[in-house]
């Protein structure tokens, strides 16, 4: 689990039209996801956007399976919400609902599966640049930016961990075996991430600087 | 050598402490603690299409163990990236447009409740010993009525049509599950301090002073 | 003893990028009802994967595996009653805030009266001279304390049988030598897997794995020469390369 | 080489259960200026507290600690730029998804063209012969691969100390070999804890501490000797005990 693409694909490498395309763009294409899941009231208009991005994902060579494994997680979520809102609203309402949640994810997972973690950082820094003026520190911003998409599918992972650490001593059914640990298990790896990144001089604030 | 230079400009506890690496790293994994928490599907819907979430619990539990300026960060970042379009609000959605849904006044909250909910949390850490989960959810609670639920109706009001009256009754569904919901993270809360005994308030202090030259 | 049985039990992988699945373990047939079973072999042969599959962390692909008669995945909870497990990395088996309350919760099960559970932990925990340490934080431990915690966790239980995943990584000598004596005392069967070869050449009976496959079976002496030149031969392999 | 010196350092934490702070190590003076300084020392000795003040990962409660001159609290990045770092588990310390993106991380400091510190980073791989492996995700490597590729990142950015924390526990014979001549042909200054006593006998010179103080000083032989016997002496005492 730890090492998978969990909501966001893993960057693959390679030279195709999307991967070459320019960060912002790319960018620009997720945000306009957000927005227009808002806009559209056609489920039809929806499926054609899903068909266009999955199309795209695929032709960038990063294959369905990461494609399948980033919209996994969130495939019992979708079915739950599309049965309900079946029920509340109609079948075609319900359609664009959950067709629109997955234009999102799908937009996001192209981005993180075509861009290389650092060249998404570097993007970051140059966005926050203007706010340099007001104390940012975009360097130290967008490593946290970093960390954090890192440690989604870590937090899954240690879910599954947690199970098998319970399991192993027959406490599968204790709930506070369960949960607990997965809390635990989540700041002490926020903290050994913070300590590796300190010892190798990253993420400190300036301390020549003014402080 | 660069003693005299140094110590004019290290002054650690003067204003502002600036945070570590290992306050960026808890930022970070607390902002995807929320984030999966947004994932486990909220199962119930109430009359607007909010559904009910474990995000309320991962925020309260971020302000009770980062305290208020860490706390107010995680989320803050967590909001952020949903908004710049990461599917990471409830159900998966993302982007803008969130903020003309019902749910934007409860989003716009969480980051608030987790600054205000952290500074409650310091209090309770540096004077209690015993009884701390209990004070811990008390303060959670209070800031949930107090800043998420009240922001959140205002948000129903602002971006429907409904009344006051109609986005309070839609709101009061949430109670009984936010009340768990902050007895978990109490419980929690008081379960990594006990693992983390520094983890916010700071334990380690410069007992002999400095001597001044070699 | 008890016994322990692969019966052609395989464990593959599907991985992203490959068009095959990753073969971990490679169709093992063995009986083992020895005392000390040994598993040894380089990093990535496939050593945590053979015992995961003892007590049903990992399910084999395909064959079985039986502990006295029990299948591991039929029979899940039977075989967890009967087998302790020590992971490598004591952090990924330590989920409580303190070692006594860690210790409490393996016994938890066993146990039901609150006062006795308590008593037994701190028995547990003394026998391995961690008793002054019961209350500190587990992140504040070092890691060799943390090791021994771990094991006093799963010892407290006195399972039937005993794996452990590289129980001595991080222990000094003098620890070493106390799990080797606590080990010693022990009645129950124990199989484990070690990078340290002195305590394998402790064992009844050792395994050497490599690339999925069990390539040695047999006394401890023999098992660790064969090891050792497996390793020389890659070493040498891979200096003649460049 | 560099010098590292511990000036009356000492580091004491407070335990809420206890009524005095403990004393995690007790007024250390030292000048370290041999090539390879080995650490050595029972579990909980204060080893890796003594190896996180070199840079600054812990901060002496009193006294100071200075790596050529520059104090370790109040130019903490001065003093990390010229001390890597190396964890006893890459996988803490390996915060990226591949190799390549690793290395980069840690370059991102010092080479702000994106070009550059990709070139950079390939020959940082390149020099420990793991470019093949650049584009792995950091999950399916080996122990021994994995620790390598922690190693580049931390040399990538050419610290003048190496820092290392137990860095062999986890690996097998050969990759701990593969470690050993990996940096026995490194240029920097190496400082480094281990139970394994063999790898000490590599050493320059060798500290061995025991419950917070450094209780011997000298050449690789007699304080693998001195450790020795400290651990017998404390295990005769525990078995005269009951
Ligand atoms: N879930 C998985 N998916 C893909 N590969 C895996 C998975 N689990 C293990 N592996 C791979 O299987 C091989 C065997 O792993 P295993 O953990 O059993 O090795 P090991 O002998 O215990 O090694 P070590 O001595 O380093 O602990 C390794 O190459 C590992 O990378
Ligand atoms: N933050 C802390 N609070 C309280 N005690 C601590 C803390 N950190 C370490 N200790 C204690 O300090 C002692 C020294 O720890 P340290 O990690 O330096 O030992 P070590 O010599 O590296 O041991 P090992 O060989 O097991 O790694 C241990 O007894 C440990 O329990
Ligand atoms: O869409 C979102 O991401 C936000 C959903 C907000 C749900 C609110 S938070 C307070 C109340 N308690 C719940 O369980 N749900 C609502
Ligand atoms: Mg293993
Ligand atoms: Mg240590």
């Amino acid at each position: 689990m730890r090492g998978h693409g969990f909501l966001l694909a893993n960057y693959v490498a390679g030279d195709s039209l999307v991967h070459r395309a320019p960060l912002a763009l790319k960018f620009l294409l997720v945000f306009a996801c957000g927005l227009a899941s808002f806009v559209t009231v056609d489920w039809r208009m929806s499926l054609g956007m899903l068909g266009a991005l999955c199309g795209l994902f695929l032709l960038s060579g990063a294959g369905p399976k990461r494609l399948w494994g980033a919209v996994r997680p969130l495939a019992a979520v979708l079915l739950v919400i599309g049965l309900f809102q079946w029920w509340q609203l109609g079948a075609p309402t319900a359609g664009r609902i959950v067709l629109n949640i997955l234009v999102c994810v799908v937009a996001a997972s192209l981005l993180t599966a075509t861009t290389p973690v650092h060249k998404l950082l570097d993007g970051v820094v140059r966005a926050a640049g203007p706010f340099k003026r007001f104390g940012a520190d975009p360097e130290r911003f967008a490593l946290t930016i970093g960390i954090m998409l890192r440690s989604i599918p870590y937090i899954a992972g240690t879910f599954a961990d947690v199970r098998d650490s319970a399991r192993a001593r027959g406490l599968e059914r204790n709930p506070r075996a369960l949960v607990l640990p997965v809390f635990i298990t989540s700041v002490a790896f926020a903290r050994q991430t913070g300590e590796a990144l300190a010892a190798r001089g990253l993420g400190e604030a300036d301390d020549e600087a003014e402080d | 050598m660069s003693n005299t230079e140094t110590a004019a400009t290290k002054t650690p506890h003067a204003g502002r402490r600036r945070w570590n690496a290992t306050d960026l790293g808890l930022i970070a994994v607390f902002a995807a603690l929320v984030a999966a928490s947004a994932l486990v599907p909220g199962l119930a819907v109430n009359g607007f299409g909010v559904p009910i979430t474990f995000q309320t619990l991962a925020v309260m539990l971020t302000g009770l163990v980062l305290g208020p300026g860490r706390g107010f960060a995680a989320v803050g970042l967590y909001v952020l990236l949903g908004l710049a379009g990461l599917p990471i609000f409830s159900q998966g959605r993302s982007g803008l447009g969130i903020l003309a849904g019902p749910s934007a006044g409860y989003i716009i909250a969480f980051p608030i409740a987790a600054g205000i909910v952290g500074w409650l949390a310091t209090v309770v850490i540096r004077r209690t010993i015993k009884a701390r989960a209990l004070w811990l959810f008390l303060s959670a609670t209070v800031t949930s009525v107090v800043v998420v639920h009240s922001l959140g109706i205002a948000g129903i009001v602002l971006n429907t049509k409904a009344t006051w009256g109609q986005a309070f009754l839609s709101d009061v569904v949430f109670y009984p599950g936010d009340i768990i919901k902050n007895v978990l993270a109490a419980l929690i809360a008081v379960a990594l301090h006990r693992a983390f005994p520094d983890i916010l308030v700071r334990r380690v202090k410069r007992t002999a002073p400095q001597p001044a030259q070699a | 003893m008890p016994n322990v049985t692969f019966d052609q039990a395989a464990v593959t992988v599907p991985v992203d990028h490959l068009p095959e699945p990753k073969v971990l373990l490679d169709g093992v047939n063995l009986q083992l009802t020895e005392r000390r079973v040994g598993v040894i072999g380089a990093n990535g042969s496939g050593k945590s994967t053979f015992l995961r599959l003892v007590n049903g962390l990992v399910q084999p692909s395909s064959g079985r595996v039986l502990v006295d008669g029990a299948d591991t995945v039929r029979s899940v909870r039977a075989v967890r009653r009967t087998v302790g497990f020590v992971f490598t990395d004591p952090l990924s088996q330590l989920v409580m805030p303190t070692g006594r309350e860690d210790v409490e919760l393996s016994l938890r099960r066993s146990v039901k009266n609150g006062a006795e559970r308590r008593r037994q932990a701190e028995d547990a925990l003394d026998r391995l001279g961690l008793l002054h340490l019961a209350d500190q934080s587990i992140y504040e431990l070092s890691g060799g304390e943390r090791q021994l915690v771990a094991l006093a966790a799963v010892l407290a239980v006195e399972p039937a049988v005993l794996v452990l995943d590289e129980p001595s990584t991080l222990l000094d000598l003098r620890n070493r030598e106390l799990l080797r004596r606590t080990l010693a005392g022990l009645d129950q069967q124990i199989i484990m897997s070690t990078h340290d070869l002195d305590m394998a050449l402790d064992m009844d009976r050792v395994l050497v794995i490599d690339q999925g496959k069990v390539v040695f079976d047999g006394a401890a002496a023999p098992a660790v020469a064969a090891y050792r030149a497996l390793c020389l031969a890659s070493l040498d392999a891979q200096e003649a390369q460049p």
